[in-house]
């Protein structure tokens, strides 16, 4: 029941994902990390699941993992593994604790016995989504949290990363320009403590 | 009228702290309203029963009154605890906000003994701590936060099973309501009586204070205000064994027999502990702390006894207590007033410099060591005559400590009064000092010349305690 | 026996002279307070003796305390007694305006004074045990105060104090009394009692035990052995105290407490037995003490110790009549004694010592004659007051039985040896001090004289049967004690009986006026340093029970800090979980997800296994 | 039934990955990667079962991800400003 491709795109699988865990290389890890999103979103094209899996190729493979590679170069963090290891033996553990997750959870999905009869998917179309994703009684109220959710994501990273500058930007011209390390509370400043 | 008498101090006490500037005489004057108040519903007092009734629906789906009335106990302590509240307020030199706290403990402390309905004395009992807390709080000594830590966490600890004695004395016996006349007609019975019976232990033991659960007292005294004041009032707070007689035993019968043995072994031996350890008490507040625990250890015993001659005893007891530990409590704030100090140990023959306050010492001291005509015999006496019936060994054990209380409260008395004076010389009492000293003895001399006077209103409730013991008359 | 409201102001003359002077004594001034007080007392004797004259009477107040009535009683035992107390009580108040002429605190003691009176009244007029006690802790509380009277000495407040502690075990044993008294038959007034235990249906026990509380309250009162150390101590007070209430009244109280109650004692050989015990050892010890002294008030208390082991006697052998009338003998020889000894220290400015003293019959004519007078009563010289109530005890002793006869021979030999040696070393020889003497003014003298006319006649009211002269006391008392009949010595035995007594008395009384004139032999010396300190009682007490009960004290003060910290302990145990479950909280990033991840391993396993 | 297997494989190797790196970026591209098994276990489901609705949750899963990212980056970045290392065993302030 196994067939080649499909023992293809499993070893594949298996490899890129231990080449995300393993290599040393954080700019290796994150184009085998690519590697296998375009794996999995070749999978999804076989399981009837084409506009996700066209959705990860942009997104995932596109988007995602390029702004990881782009803050590992900002960062100069290629090699993986430096600075202090204060858990030297956690690796045991965790591969202890990683075995034993892969077999229960194949266990569980072995034992999962599908519908005789399963419904048509249309191929995983958009023209199939689309009244699910936009019906009022379905998942639409999701879609525009969803939307509202990456807005308000957008605005945090800027805001995580230029503090300063936003604050400066939003300022109302009227009060007196900061001066200063920006963690300070303004009245303090200008007040006593000051003046000592 | 009875509301008037339990709320007008609460009220008095938060006017007190929004106008501070009514000051000192403005208390009195609430006091002495308070007092003339409690001394209104003595007077007519039918005799028997609950008087002045009233109750008043509060969460009428879980069977909550405002319920308050006042029986012969009742009385009698509403009128020790107007009684000491005046005479505090008169006599100890605190901030008006101190007096503020005063009177709003003295409603707690009220509501304790006026309550008809379990949660609403519950309310009261844990109500009180609150200012006795701040009074703490903020006008302890340097090593308050220790004796604040101690004194909530021995009371809240003992509030927790408290809380789920009173929820099982209602809903496990299946009463109407949390309204006493209701519990009491439906007492709790079989292996949950144990428990709820515990639980009430805990709490009131705490509060009483019965050993080995004395132990925050020390260090509350010790670190309260020199005046005195809020030692009076904690005097006030061992509510237990009131407590004991109108709740627990009552409610709970037969948990209470299960228990009997034990408390009555606890109280005596605490008496004779506390007493004989008083001895050796670096200062006054830990020696009338411990005093304190000996005479209420004395009460307990009276009231384990089951007996009506101990029941009337134990009650008579506390009021007399209140009144002369009070008084005590207060006097030894006058005495550091003076001196700069409390300890026990310098010998400092005050007697030559200050005759009035060595006559008033006198008499206080006296009272405590339950001198025959003075206020603490009449109630130690029925003590005796009813735990001997039940428990003679363990009566002897206890009043064994009416030799340790002379050995201390005479030792203490002579190096701070007699002797040659080693200190400088004092001024005798002021005319304020004169009118509390007058009071005071005169309460004295009352409640042990003529005890007729209020046992004639407990008796009835003694009666129906040994009647609920197989009634031995 | 009628209902009046007179009886209650027998008690209260003399209240009221506690509350005036107390209030208000510094406006009296002296010696206007002294006259108030002494005056109340007379009224008192008056108006009881009124009282005795139309029978006796009673007051009853129903209710006192729940189903104990507050009550009063005057037959013809309390009328008695009442009379030594105010009539003895009134002429040492007199005395007392002399000798504390000029002291400062002048009105309080007259207060103080007044209070006793007031408490020993009580004390013997109520008919309810807890009125008895009123009076009984009441008496206590005013010889504390009299014994600490100038406390500014350590001394005295020292006494003081372990003269109430002391009485205190008496009156844990009298409490303890009441308790199984009222357990048993449900009252506690004395009239109820007596009739109860005649109808008898209690355990004998029990009523022995009752007994045995209340002869512990009598012990501890009237001083004698084992709780006999306070009794010396107490003469740190002013002599018109030791006078009063540590000779002639308070110290009496313990046996009239047993006389009162002889209805619990009489048919109990046990308690009888007991009581013969303690009184004859405390007549020898006491008798042995004193004759080492050399505190001349201290001699004089030894010798009262010793009196009252006699009176313990009495009551032992069950001859109630003469525990009282050796009460009212005693009563007033020795407070004649005291008095005659406080004469002489008035005289000398204050010295107490017998051996600055001496040849006072020079300087003291009149006060020679009342010592004199009192060595005689007290050693048992016929005809007077003192050998006539000992001649009985010794004749109902024989009838208990000889050896108990023989045994008290000694003592009475003993009793003239130290009342002839107080005699000589004050009045005769040289006088070895160096203030100069003077005799005491007249408001000291007349008092003693009285007392001394009464040290020599008061005898006369209860001669012995053998004599042909009415016994005025015996059947006078015996209505209100109750006839518990003895039988009769045989006239020849009684007059033998009566002949030894008084030969030995004269005897002894002659060989010790020549003994104690001389230097002393060896022997006497060595006795002489162990009496001095009491046979060491005090120092064994102090090392067996008061200093580990003082120790004890302190260490149960640690553990009960100990305790608090067992409590704080209890706190220690949750914190010291939290403090090791807080180790967990590392902070690393790493670790928590390990957990995390075992935890989610662990969940499905068991999810799935189940 | 196989993509089930395979998605567990993933999750699993994705959760190692987790606990042995150390740098807060390589933490992080784990969990991504244990995201992907996730949907892909989802997607697998779908098409096991034949209903769609799987399919729009990955697509949700998609999307989060994204702001994720976004957020989870920006922080690294803040954090690395300040303290000069990704390193997650030396970022161990929030203790005790």
């Amino acid at each position: 029941m196994i067939g080649p491709w499909e023992a293809l795109a499993l070893l594949l699988l298996v490899a890129s994902a231990l080449a995300v865990v393993r290599l040393q290389n954080a700019v290796h890890a994150a184009l085998a990390l690519i590697a296998n999103f375009l794996v999995v979103a070749g999978v999804y094209v076989a399981l009837e699941a084409r506009f996700v899996a066209m959705v990860q190729v942009i997104v995932y493979a596109g988007a995602i993992v390029v702004l990881f590679l782009f803050v590992i170069m900002l960062l100069s963090a290629a090699s993986a593994n430096v600075g202090p290891d204060l858990l030297p033996r956690l690796p045991w553990v965790a591969a202890l604790g990683a075995l034993g997750l892969a077999g229960l959870l194949i266990f569980v999905a072995l034992q999962f016995s599908p519908p005789a009869a399963p419904g048509s998917l249309g191929g995983g179309l958009p023209q199939a989504l689309g009244p699910l994703l936009y019906d009022p009684e379905k998942w639409l109220f999701a879609l525009l949290a969803v939307g509202f959710l990456l807005l308000v994501a957008t605005v945090a990273a800027v805001v995580l990363v230029e503090p300063e500058r936003i604050l400066t930007a939003t300022t109302h011209p009227a009060h007196p320009k900061r001066v200063g390390p920006p963690d300070l509370p303004q009245g303090e400043k200008d007040g006593k403590a000051v003046v000592k | 009228m009875i509301h008037l008498g339990l709320w007008l101090p609460l009220l008095a006490g938060l006017v007190l702290l929004l106008w501070p500037g009514l000051g000192r005489g403005f208390a009195v004057l609430t006091s002495l309203a308070s007092l003339a108040v409690s001394l209104y519903l003595f007077a007519e007092y039918p005799g028997e029963g609950v008087a002045y009734a009233s109750q008043t629906p509060f969460l009428l789906e879980a069977g909550v009154y405002y319920a308050v009335g006042l029986d012969g106990a009742g009385l009698l302590l509403w009128l020790a605890v107007n009684l000491v509240v005046l005479l505090g307020v008169w006599l100890a030199d605190v901030p008006v906000r101190f007096l503020a706290y005063t009177l709003m403990m003295q409603t707690g402390l009220l509501g304790i003994f006026a309550a008809q309905d379990l949660v609403f004395f519950y309310f009261f009992f844990e109500a009180s701590l609150i200012p006795a807390l701040l009074m703490l709080w903020f006008y302890g000594g340097s090593e308050r936060l220790r004796a604040i830590y101690t004194f909530a966490l021995f009371t809240l600890v003992g509030s927790l099973p408290m809380l789920a004695a009173v929820f099982a004395v209602r809903f496990l016996s299946g009463a109407e309501s949390f309204l006493y006349t209701d519990l009491a007609a439906k007492p709790l019975a079989g292996p949950a009586a144990t428990w709820a019976f515990l639980g009430f232990l805990v709490a009131f033991a705490v509060k009483t204070p019965l050993f080995p659960l004395h132990a925050w007292l020390p260090s509350f005294h010790q670190q309260n205000h020199p005046s005195g004041l809020a030692d009076a009032l904690g005097t006030l707070y061992k509510v237990g064994i009131f407590a004991f007689f109108k709740w627990a035993i009552p409610l709970v019968p037969e948990g209470f027999r299960e228990w009997q043995g034990l408390l009555l072994f606890l109280a005596a031996f605490g008496a004779l502990y506390a007493a004989w350890l008083a001895f050796s008490a670096p200062d006054w507040k830990t020696l009338l702390a411990y005093a304190g625990v000996s005479h209420m250890g004395l009460a307990a015993l009276g009231l384990f006894s089951g007996t009506p001659e101990g029941a009337v005893g134990a009650l008579y007891l506390l009021g007399a207590s209140m009144v002369y530990s009070s008084a005590m409590f207060l006097f030894v704030g006058r005495v550091y007033a003076r001196t700069g100090s409390l300890e026990t140990r310098p010998v400092r023959g005050l007697a030559r410099y200050a005759p009035g306050l060595y006559v008033l010492g006198m008499f206080l001291l006296m009272a405590m060591i339950g001198l025959p005509g003075l206020s603490g015999f009449p109630g130690e006496l029925m003590v005796l005559l009813g735990a001997y019936r039940v428990a003679p060994w363990l009566t002897f054990l206890a009043f064994l400590s009416v030799i340790a209380a002379a050995a201390y409260a005479l030792t203490a008395f002579q190096r701070l009064f007699q002797e040659a004076p080693q200190a400088q010389a004092v001024s005798d009492m002021d005319a304020r000092e004169w009118a509390f000293a007058g009071v005071t003895v005169g309460v004295l001399l009352l409640m042990g010349l003529y005890p007729r006077l209020f046992t004639a209103y407990l008796e009835p409730l003694g009666r129906a305690l040994g009647a609920l013991f197989g009634g031995a008359s | 026996m009628q209902e009046t409201l007179l009886l209650p102001l027998v008690v209260g003359l003399p209240l009221l002279g506690f509350a005036l002077l107390g209030l208000w004594g510094r406006r009296f001034g002296e010696p206007a307070s002294g006259w108030v007080a002494s005056l109340l007392v007379l009224a008192s004797f008056l108006l009881g003796f009124y009282l005795l004259l139309q029978g006796g009477a009673r007051w009853t107040l129903a209710e006192w305390l729940p189903g104990i009535p507050f009550s009063l009683r005057l037959d013809n035992l309390s009328g008695v007694m009442l009379m030594v107390v105010t009539g003895v009580g009134f002429l040492i108040h007199v005395w007392a305006i002399g000798y504390m002429h000029a002291d400062p605190g002048y009105s309080r003691f007259f207060s103080y004074f007044n209070l006793f009176i007031a408490a020993m009244l009580l004390l013997v007029l109520g008919d309810s045990l807890p009125v008895v006690f009123i009076g009984w802790e009441g008496v206590g509380l005013a010889s504390y105060l009299l014994i600490g009277f100038w406390y500014t000495e350590r001394v005295n407040a020292d006494s003081a104090r372990k003269a109430f502690i002391v009485n205190r075990i008496g009156d844990l044993g009298f409490l303890l009394g009441m308790g199984l008294l009222w357990s048993m038959f449900g009252t506690l007034s004395i009239s109820e009692l007596a009739h109860k235990v005649e109808e008898g249906g209690y355990s004998f026990a029990s009523l022995t035990l009752a007994g045995f509380f209340l002869l512990v309250g009598a012990i501890g009162k009237s001083a004698q052995v084992p709780l006999m150390v306070w009794l010396p101590d107490a003469m740190a007070g002013p002599t018109p105290v030791s006078a009063l209430i540590h000779a002639a009244t308070m110290v009496t109280a313990g046996v009239y407490l047993l006389v009162r109650h002889a209805f619990l004692l009489h048919a109990d050989p046990f308690l009888s037995g007991l009581i013969v015990a303690v009184g004859l050892l405390t007549a020898i010890y006491g008798a042995l003490c004193s004759l080492g002294q050399w505190d001349i008030k201290r001699i004089v208390a030894y010798t009262t110790l010793s009196q009252l082991g006699f009176m313990f006697v009495a009551v032992g052998v069950g001859a109630y009549w003469v525990a009282i009338f050796h009460i009212v003998t005693h009563a007033f020889f020795k407070a004649l004694m005291f008095m005659t000894s406080g004469s002489v220290i008035h005289a000398l400015g204050g010295e107490q010592d017998v051996r600055r003293m001496g040849g006072m019959r020079k300087y003291l004519p009149v006060t020679h004659l009342h010592g004199l007078v009192a060595t005689a009563a007290s050693g048992g010289l016929i005809p007077l007051a003192g050998f006539w109530s000992k001649d009985a005890i010794l004749a109902y002793s024989f009838g208990y039985g000889p050896w108990l006869w023989a045994l008290m021979v000694i003592a009475s030999v003993l009793a003239a040896l130290y009342s002839i040696r107080w005699y000589v070393l004050v009045f005769w020889g040289e006088y070895r001090g160096k203030e100069h003497p003077h005799e005491s003014p007249a408001v000291m003298l007349w008092p003693n004289h009285i007392l001394m006319g009464g040290a020599m006649g008061v005898g006369f009211i209860g001669l012995p049967y053998v004599i042909d002269y009415e016994n005025f006391l015996e059947p006078f008392l015996v209505r209100a004690i109750g006839d518990f009949p003895h039988e009769k010595l045989p006239v020849l035995t009684e007059w033998v009986l009566i002949v030894l007594s008084a030969t030995v008395a004269v005897l002894a009384l002659l060989w010790g006026f020549r003994f104690f004139q001389q230097p002393m032999p060896d022997w006497y010396v060595r006795f002489q340093s162990a009496a001095l300190q009491g046979f060491y009682v005090d120092a064994i007490y102090n090392a067996l029970l008061v200093n580990p009960a003082k120790v004890l004290a302190g260490l149960l003060l640690g553990g009960d800090r100990g305790l608090l910290a067992g409590f704080g302990g209890l706190g220690g145990l949750v914190g010291g979980l939290g403090n090791l479950l807080a180790r967990l909280e590392t902070g690393a990033l790493r670790f928590y997800l390990a957990g995390l991840l075992v935890a989610l391993v662990l969940l499905l396993a068991w999810g799935v296994l189940r | 039934m196989i993509w089930l297997v395979a998605s567990a494989i993933m999750f699993a190797i994705g959760a190692y990955g987790v606990l042995t790196r150390r740098t807060a970026i390589l933490v992080f591209l784990s969990i991504e990667l244990m995201l992907n098994a996730a949907a892909l276990s989802l997607v697998a489901f779908s098409n096991l079962t034949g209903g769609l609705d799987a399919q729009v949750v990955v697509l949700f899963i998609i999307a989060i991800a994204a702001a994720e990212v976004a957020v989870g980056l920006g922080l690294i970045v803040a954090i690395f400003r300040r303290r000069e290392t990704t390193n997650v065993d030396e970022l161990r302030q929030l203790r005790w």
